[in-house]
């Protein structure tokens, strides 16, 4: 295993104290339970939005905390959603009295923790809302499954409502909200290699020279369907039809196109397959009016990339926007 | 228990301590079986998490087991995260209330703590057995404890059974397509591997009966 | 090789195609020769700031095309510098009547290749001025040698020219700037992982699983030292010690700390290794005051990561932070 | 030459065509040998720059072979782009440059041609010999040409010792440690490998020496 570490068990404790160090300005940390704040936390007046889950995504959720975005994220250990104690004292250390929006990627795990943690804060009398992000196509939906992964749009998402909570909208508004950018949101991902955990050591799966694993999710797992390697052009047609032919995407809509790194593919491939993505959608006359590419939210090392479209209307694209402080996004501040 | 034997608060303690043991010892293992159809976590997780348990159970001395399970229970859901937590510590949280204020336990209150226990991960996690999770090795158990019971079967043999039932659960999962947890999303292929969550719960099984067995049939002899 | 690509020989120009549709916005770009300008380009009477180097960097230099940093920069194939043709009209295309500064790298070809393109623009009366960035400690500094290569330095040092240039500052003053910063940063840099240049198809060198790179630069050279891999708090020693025992380091300095990914390694380690930097420099009364971590001088997917150091005054500090607005690093803006 | 044999535009012209021809074979070679202390590019560099220049020759016709390697020299100034592009660009342009308006090329010629272009390399890189770079198969080449013509050899002769003495100057870039280029980064470490710049330095003048040895040589027969 080949990485920038001291200790495996000690990963995700020194990279807190690497984001309190680097970002006092923006954030404060809270260890046992780990916690991630906004500097000025809590805003009296203000829907207060947490997010949490596994660690090994960065920048996602830590970095995403701050003006315009979240108001606080909680890190589990790599990959393991974090328990119901980080994420109810986070929720009391940034509720202002205008209540909190949990914004839960839906997994097993984080959604039931954070189903635990909505319990409690609710017994200690704070009004909480729960959205589920899944909009993941490359998992099939159905009643009798946990359903499809979150994925990429958790980030719009959390900017998007970000925005709107910074405009003191309520929080049954802004929980409306989050629900429409998910279901106005679609991804896919792959996997050129896989990663490794740094308490288990090793990569998680193997891949030939000549293998890509299609429809992978974030936590280093295998994909739906292991294939040969083919072009970024191939490749990307892969991504997209499935996301574009699901649900929202018709001929006019103007979308935010998300190319996002799995963490170990660089921005040079990452326009190039952006560069495909926007034939793609030309051809289908799907116009991409905003855009996001680089490593948002990612699979500790993992080579690959995964796309993300969310359709707009005026009102996302404006929130979209709105100017935002944070570690890992930051425009208009 | 018909023949009047029981399992004692420091039996439990000593279950705990083994399972803890256990954790740590099949780690790799775990987390490998988790490696193939989820995140590569499992071991590391529960390892992590009894550890956690074993540093707060050290502190209680007040003979409940109710208490002691419970105690545990909340340990794993502030230690664990992911799915294994809530749903470990669900299951102990529900098997403490089921035994609060006891001090000993007979069969028949051993099955209703599982049962209770495996109600609440029901409940929490809303699988059903057949989509290859813990609950597949959990209710062939809690179903050959009932029927040892009523079958008027000497605890240790209760015990036996229920473990040699959770291990056939274990392994009924290999062929399962996943309908719930991460290797859901693996569809068809999460097909060929034993769920790592099954293979915990059998453990955790198979420690009671090695240890509760050999706690309880000394003294099932000495009384005999 | 495992690349999210169509043809190598395509790689650059699919990129840039990608950097169009994803900016337009921002920035332009020009094929045969290749140039990425900003949008606006020429500003009339704003000295304008030229870099370029070989692709593989990405972010940098195309990445920080626009408001308050370069005003053009020329992407060579990967790994190998731009030619004087590309230079010299992105130089005609950014020249707004206040001359215009080369920025350029310390590597044998892009000297040479700057060298010929600023004689032919003088030749057709541009005011070109050029500065050499040489920062990287890892290589011994002679009159004899090539001397020092320039690397993440270059970043630092077109954000804060480009921020002097916006204040309409002439070439001279920019120039001497640049200057400056150079004279005050200084780099060092180690690698996991080799990384593939494309159209070669094979990693540049091999390392065991238990080696790495110390003192690499960021063309995906082999470095100074292969050693055993260590913790993360021995290899930031190994990094930060012979960047802050050269010149500009001592008790009571305010720096700016740029802790860069070489591409394949995330965030999650970059504040690992930026929690031992604060500590390192702590101990030696060396304070940081602004900070820069993530990918942003990088080789291909390389893992590995480098540090650097640029000792602040009131002047750089107010500069670092004046608004910019490019695709690859944007605040106030 | 003393026997008054020389080359022509079409022979410069297959000369280059067969140098085009080596870069495209020896790709990989030249690649891996700027692998070992560069940055992987060599080959890639040279073959990319001399199919340019194949382009552009192809439209020229007037018989000026200075104005050939002009030609050449600027397609590789402006496609090569690295160390490469204006070290061999230049090397391309001063030859050109001592040889323009010429039609047919003597021994002498020639060495005056190559004596330019070195120079130039040198003005532009600042090399020195035992840098462990191009020069250093340029220099030992452009001297056995100079004895050699002083010597009164053959063309054909000149041409061999002139090729010989670069693949001599190439071999002996093995064990130096590289001042210059960015070998020179990797210290001590350089030592033991073959200079790329200096390997394809030499395959140009092998490739004079084979392209027109070949061509003047029956010529030359036909007049003794
Ligand atoms: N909904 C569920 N109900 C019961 N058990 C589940 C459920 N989802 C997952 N599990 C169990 O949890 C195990 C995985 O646990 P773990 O790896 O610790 O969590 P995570 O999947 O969050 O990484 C699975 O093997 C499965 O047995
Ligand atoms: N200053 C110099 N003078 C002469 N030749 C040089 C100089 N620097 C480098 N070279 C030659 O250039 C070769 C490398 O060329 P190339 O790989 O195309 O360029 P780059 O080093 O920019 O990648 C070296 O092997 C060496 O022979
Ligand atoms: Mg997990
Ligand atoms: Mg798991
Ligand atoms: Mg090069
Ligand atoms: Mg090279």
């Amino acid at each position: 295993m080949k990485k920038l570490i001291n200790r495996p068990e000690d990963v995700v404790t020194e990279e807190l104290r690497g984001i309190e160090a680097a970002h006092p300005d923006l954030v404060r940390v809270n260890y046992g339970p780990n916690y991630i704040v906004r500097a000025d936390a809590p805003l009296q007046g203000k829907v207060a939005l947490v997010s949490g889950g596994g660690s090994g995504h960065e920048p996602m959720h830590g970095g995403f905390v701050g003006m315009g975005m979240l108001d606080a994220a909680c890190p589990g250990e790599v990959f393991t959603s974090p328990t119901p104690d980080q994420m109810l004292e986070a929720t009391k250390a940034v509720d202002g009295g205008a209540g909190v929006l949990h914004i839960v990627k839906n997994y097993t795990g984080d959604v039931m923790n954070f189903d635990m943690a909505a319990e409690l804060a609710r017994g200690e009398g704070i009004d909480v809302e729960s959205v589920v992000i899944d909009d993941d196509v490359a998992v099939q939906d159905s009643l009798y499954t946990a359903g499809r992964r979150g994925v990429g749009t958790t980030v719009l998402a959390e900017k998007i409502c970000g925005a709107a909570a910074e405009e003191r909208r309520p929080l049954a508004e802004v929980a409306e909200l989050c629900r429409k950018v998910n279901a106005n949101g679609r991804s896919m991902g792959m996997a050129l290699t896989s990663c490794t955990v740094p308490a288990a050591g090793a990569p998680t799966f193997e891949l030939g020279d000549d293998e890509m694993e299609i429809g992978i999710g974030i936590h280093g797992e295998p994909g739906r369907e292991r294939r040969k390697l083919a072009p970024a052009a191939e490749i990307s047609r892969e991504l997209t039809e499935p996301i574009v032919s699901d649900v929202p995407f018709a001929e006019g809509d103007e979308v935010l196109a998300f190319v996002n790194s799995m963490g170990g593919t660089p921005l040079i491939e990452l326009y190039v397959v952006y560069n495909e993505l926007n034939r793609l959608l030309s051809e289908r006359g799907i116009r991409i009016t905003r855009n996001l590419i680089g490593p948002y939210i990612t699979s500790l090392e993992m080579a690959g990339c995964s796309i993300t479209l969310l359709k707009l209307d005026d009102e996302l694209t404006r929130l979209w926007d709105a100017p935002v402080k944070t570690p890992g996004l930051r425009w208009g501040a | 228990m018909h023949d009047g034997v029981t399992v004692s608060y420091d039996d439990v303690l000593r279950w705990i301590q083994t399972f803890a043991a256990t954790m740590a010892e099949q780690r790799q293992y775990l987390t490998r079986l988790d490696s193939a159809i989820g995140d590569a976590d499992h071991g590391i997780n529960m390892d992590r998490g009894m550890q956690a348990a074993l540093a707060k159970v050290d502190g209680l001395a007040d003979g409940d087991i109710g208490a002691l399970l419970k105690t545990v229970g909340m340990a794993l859901v502030s230690t664990v995260g992911g799915a294994g937590g809530p749903l470990y510590g669900t299951l102990f949280l529900q098997m403490g209330m089921a035994t609060t204020n006891k001090s000993e336990l007979g069969p028949d209150d051993w099955r209703a703590a599982l049962d209770a226990g495996l109600q609440g991960v029901q409940m929490r996690g809303k699988a059903e057995p057949g989509d290859k999770t813990m609950v597949d090795a959990l209710t062939p158990a809690r179903d050959a404890l009932s029927a040892a019971v009523a079958d008027g079967a000497s605890f240790d043999e209760a015990l036996r059974r229920s473990a040699a039932a959770a291990e056939d659960g274990m392994q009924a999962t290999i062929p399962l397509v996943a309908r719930k947890g991460r290797a859901s999303y693996l569809g068809e292929r999460s097909a060929g591997h034993q769920d790592p969550g099954a293979t915990s719960s059998y453990l955790l099984l198979r420690t009671a009966a090695d240890t509760w067995g050999g706690a309880a049939a000394p003294t099932d002899k000495e009384e005999s």
